[in-house]
């Protein structure tokens, strides 16, 4: 099993989301954050400070996928999440040695 | 001049003032937390330019004078322009207070019309045309129509119609510049598509209690004295208010099964704004089937703009051009002779009918016109790069919020 | 009719009218964010209902005329109904202003009072039953009250108690309601085994501060002119509330070690409670004694809800049952008779004492009574899943904060 | 005794009250979420401790007699203390209203001038130190000063300096003071090298709109009855606030390229602080004027505090001190004697400079000695840790915001 | 070492982090999430606008921990986050590769 | 390439990232986080309602980065969060098994 963690644009959420859908995800989990990256900052400005800030708000999501459907996840979220321009996000892939459902005890591939 | 109806001319002012702050928090929350800022700013704005609009020519325009086509008083002149010659006196409009009391709580009305048209372009229009847009349509469309209904123009002498606290010079006005305005900005990305959510309802409820609150200032002040007069506007103020709100509240959860705060909130600005050019022309019960019918045909009205298809953001057409129609047509059959000196008749919903279509399309139109000068000029909307990011980074270069440290 | 007490009138109703919105906002900081529209709504819808019911019956109830048994008064009669022969004049009331402005600032005073009850069930009451027990409350326990105390009823006349703006009539008959209710409803689920944090407690100091400003209509406006008497009632209101929101952060430091921000609003409103009954008839040093008494005594009592296992979610018991009772109590011994009328002695302590446990009696029972009837028909708790997934969302659909985009 | 000039003295000591509640908002929108409540208190306590030293001995001390060195009235005396002999009359202070209202109006500017001055010292200080400095200050600074320029003080009569509403008793007053603590505390962990950033500029923008609406109170208030005197200072007020909150978001746009509603805000409240001295001896065009001068140079001078390297956290003396000074000697010149009976003059603006000098030499003298004999008894500012956790949970043991739940 | 992932819902937290307390666990950090699943979102109504909304308010907790403790920290967050209805969450069993405690630089199991 | 985690403390977030970036990393994601650990959290009192909370707000980051850089960042991360009292946070490191540029689609390590 496979955790897929993805760092896109706050606004492609709801499109990722329904497209994963569409693919048979069953489950994600998303979280507000604030990357930092290729994607220039801007500039904020507070009674006359200026402020270089290099942080934009992201939204991370990340998917716990069996081996087989992670290749469909990956291409899913790189399809909607582009929009062309820098701070499109990035995918990574982690090894998962086991996951739990904790309503029933499920284990592995069945508690995904 | 009666120093009571000094202090309650100036406790008015103070209310109506309050409005605008009102106003922005009603419509600030209501947008995503990436265009706050741009939000109150585009309501705050008002406060300042507004002003300065007002001092300079505004109040000469609308208050001063009369400049006619054959009878028809249609603007007023720059005698008061820099209210240079204001002083101290109530000579000028011969009310039981000073002038310079009467210019301020006419300069707030003149604040808050363009401050209602903000919630129609939200999260999308430039700040700069926005400013652009206020000066200009404070001069073109505020003062003259103003001028036709309380500063001795034609609406009020040869139409016939009364306009109590502002459903023509102020909501209808507002509501039809808004809907010019959208038809020209277009609508937000992702509008129908995506899931637009208001950021802090908390926010909206406070301005919409402000909002309540300062209202008995408009109307309350409207009466031009503390009075009995001014007594009853503020007493079908409050039922107008009230009633709009639990009607809409019972209209969703009979639609929608349940009845939500921002319905609540959004029921009481219609009732207001209904009750508004009634206020001082009808009793108790009128006001409670004013309110009554505000609750119900605003309620409905907000699929409009789904119907249309245009992006009325925060509903300043359902609300206020909707609301405000219903209060001036309303007040033609339901005023009655003792409250206010009008009696409701059939002739009377003509003439008041006839004064809705002219502020109507006379604003409407010279609104389209000014947007779309601005557009050619300046151009009206944000880059798509800028609205997606959000306006309050884009255009002001501020957050609204940083909770994490 | 005199324009200055009129003025003083008129803003007396409005600031009045804030404090729901006022306490919408203190009670709102103090609840969970999953719950904070479903607090606010049930303040808000106060406004609403409470209206529509003064407009219709609740007025005539209170204030017209009068219904015996024997020699005393104990309600009113529909003589008002619809308010439609209420008039322009001021010869109902007899007042230095309109009968309209008398009536809404009484109105105002019937809203706020169910309002206060909210806080006692927050989290998991369920709307509509909180809908029809404020409007059942509102003609069942608050007319009739009204009426004993201020609308000619026997507390005034044959208990010879007085009540300067609201300590029986608002405080103790709220708290007094909140008890019943919440014993009725039961505790929140996770009562005294979960930490329960108030949200967001600059919300709530916002709304202390509204309450605050508000709180001078509400005594201020209680002399019924603009006058020394009306000074001296806002003087007082000034004093109880500093001296006792200073007091129980004291109380705090002493205590806990910290003096806290929920604390100096919790204090300022227990001192604002106390005032009320007293208001006009105590001086500069008496209010400093209510204060600090109210500050001491209802920071004490904030430990009831633990000791005796109700689960008071707002502490309306500990700020308002208690501290109305301080009030009402502390006049009969330091009111002076220049002030109000009211000479401070053993006796009039006695008459005081009596007219609480009336009011006490009867607005516990009435309103155990009709939570009990209220939830064997309709139910009075929101299901265990809305209670844990929050009120916002199951009963309004709704979410307060959208923060991220 | 006038009922209009009581009505809306009335009305303006609740206006003014509201102002402390705004102060704090707009300070606490501005400090990071670590420090809201911290904040909020220190504003808010003022309400409290400085409503009990005032009635002890602070009003007393500020209007009751006189004590003179040579012809100079330097303070008053012990009179009034307990504000005992108060009473219902108005012979005390002469007005057309009752003393205890004038005692109330005071009462509300000696509570909003300390806490003014916490915007200097936020997230840093601690929080007993404050309540001590604001006893103090408000007994040996405050007192003294209005003493001066309003209680029959030889500012007054001696250097004939005039202050409308308080530019020297209130802004200078409390910027110099601010400066002076400044001094003392030292900056903030972090400040020039650490991103510090507002947290919520919705509540900064929420504390300024009920600045602004409380400041017609506060400047209306002044002219001391419902009249044409109390009409122009209204006006002016308004339009000193309005012009210098559009041209400091005109100079942000011209320097940073950016307009901002901190900046407006901001401006709003410089163009509130300048017209204040002056609401009531200049018409609108010097008003505008007056605002104009004060957007431009409080704008400027915020850049003061990172050429001299003090940390006043939230620019108190760049909008108080320096924009007092603006309306303190732009008065002089601009004031016209149809308005409030000064004319402008050389002269006159040489005895507002000598009357700006001796209260900031004053101010800042005795507020260092008093911060400095503070740092040694008892510690003026909060341990590193608590300043890096934040000042609410080490302080106040609370937390602003838990919204996960 | 092991990073143990878990989605549980919010008002289950607190009883969450006492029970591992109790099972030895010295340190876990909890953020808010959105969580897709299962679960049935809710519909939200805006001015008549209704809007379906799938996801629901979760609390995403990690907790580093030794491979011997592992087994004992899922089987406590499975018992004491399950109620038995939809929407009880998962768990998620990631290998770790080394663990540094930045006060002291302790690495490994020592810095857990 | 390696996912490295750390919890730090708030005021510690533009520290580490200009840090990070002067040694060559050029994304990294931050998230809001409640920590509980060994250093002793606080008392809060709600109208005389004492409740004992564990959690400390820290700052959770991530970066991706190529097996060579990892030392560096762990190192980078150590030296400037650390202020030697307890608090100061954890680093693990996690494996990874790819990594996807969505903008490009680029994979491995050209796409961090
Ligand atoms: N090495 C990294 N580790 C963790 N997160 C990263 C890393 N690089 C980028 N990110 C995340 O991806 C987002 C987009 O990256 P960025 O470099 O701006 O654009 P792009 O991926 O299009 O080149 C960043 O805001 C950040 O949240
Ligand atoms: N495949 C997944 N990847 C990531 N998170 C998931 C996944 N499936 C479920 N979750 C998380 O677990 C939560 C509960 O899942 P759900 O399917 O609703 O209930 P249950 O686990 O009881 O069947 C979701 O809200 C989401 O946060
Ligand atoms: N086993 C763990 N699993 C996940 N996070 C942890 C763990 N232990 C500590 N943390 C995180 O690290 C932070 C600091 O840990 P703590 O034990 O308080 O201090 P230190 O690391 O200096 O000994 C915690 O607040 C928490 O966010």
């Amino acid at each position: 099993m496979k955790l897929v963690i993805a760092y896109i644009a706050p606004f492609k959420l709801d499109e990722v989301r329904d497209a994963l859908k569409e693919a048979g995800v069953t489950g994600l989990t998303a979280i507000a954050a604030q990357g930092f990256g290729r994607q220039s900052g801007h500039t904020e400005t507070y009674r006359g400070a200026e402020y270089e800030v290099d942080m934009v708000p992201k939204v991370r999501i990340e998917v716990l996928v069996d081996d087989t459907l992670a290749p469909t996840v990956i291409s899913t979220i790189e399809t909607t999440a582009r929009t062309g321009s820098i701070g499109d996000g990035k995918i990574a892939v982690l090894p998962v040695e086991d996951v739990i459902r904790i309503r029933t005890g499920e284990r592995g591939r069945d508690a995904i | 001049m009666d120093s009571g109806d000094t202090a309650w001319l100036l406790t008015s002012c103070a209310l109506v003032l309050l409005m605008t702050p009102g106003l922005a928090f009603f419509y600030g929350g209501m947008v995503r937390s990436k265009n706050v800022l741009g939000m109150l700013m585009k309501n705050y704005i008002a406060m300042g330019v507004v002003t300065i609009v007002w001092v300079l020519v505004g109040a000469s325009l609308a208050f001063s004078g009369s400049t006619s086509i054959g009878d028809y008083s249609v603007i007023g002149d720059f005698g008061l322009w820099g209210l240079k010659d204001l002083g101290l006196s109530n000579e000028l409009f011969g009310m039981s207070y000073p002038d310079n009391v009467h210019i301020s709580f006419q300069l707030m009305f003149a604040i808050i019309t363009p401050a209602l048209i903000a919630g129609a372009i939200a999260e999308r229009m430039k700040f700069t045309a926005w400013v652009a847009f206020v000066a200009l349509w404070s001069i073109l469309v505020y003062s003259p129509v103003a001028h036709w209904v309380w500063g001795g123009g034609f609406i009020a002498e040869q139409v016939g119609a009364v306009d109590f606290a502002g459903g023509l010079v102020v909501h209808i006005n507002a509501g039809a510049a808004a809907l010019a305005l959208v038809m020209v900005l277009g609508p937000r990305l992702g509008f129908r598509r995506e899931v637009i959510r208001p950021h802090s309802l908390p926010l909206t409820l406070l301005g919409a209690g402000l909002l309540w609150f300062g209202w008995f200032g408009f109307n309350g002040g409207s009466a031009f004295a503390a009075d009995e007069f001014a007594g009853n506007a503020f007493l079908t103020t409050q039922i107008a208010a009230a009633v709009a709100a639990t009607v809409w509240v019972l209209a969703e959860a009979f639609t929608h099964g349940k009845p939500t705060a921002l319905g609540f909130a959004s029921g009481a600005i219609a009732g207001l704004v209904a009750i508004t050019p009634a206020a001082g022309f009808v009793g108790p019960l009128g006001s409670l089937a004013i309110g009554a019918a505000a609750g119900l045909i605003c309620f409905w009205a907000l699929r409009l703009k789904f119907m249309l298809n245009f992006d009325d953001s925060l509903d300043v057409v359902a609300v206020h051009l909707v609301g405000g129609i219903i209060g001036a047509l309303l007040l033609g059959l339901l005023a009655e002779e003792a409250y206010g000196g009008v009696a409701g008749s059939v002739e009377q919903l003509g003439r008041q009918a006839l004064s809705v279509v002219i502020a109507l399309t006379y604003s409407f139109a010279v609104s389209w016109l000014l947007a779309k000068a601005l557009d050619v000029t300046m151009g009206l909307r944000a880059s798509e790069v800028d609205e997606r990011g959000g306006l309050d980074l884009a255009l002001h270069g501020e957050q609204s919020y940083a909770l994490s440290e």
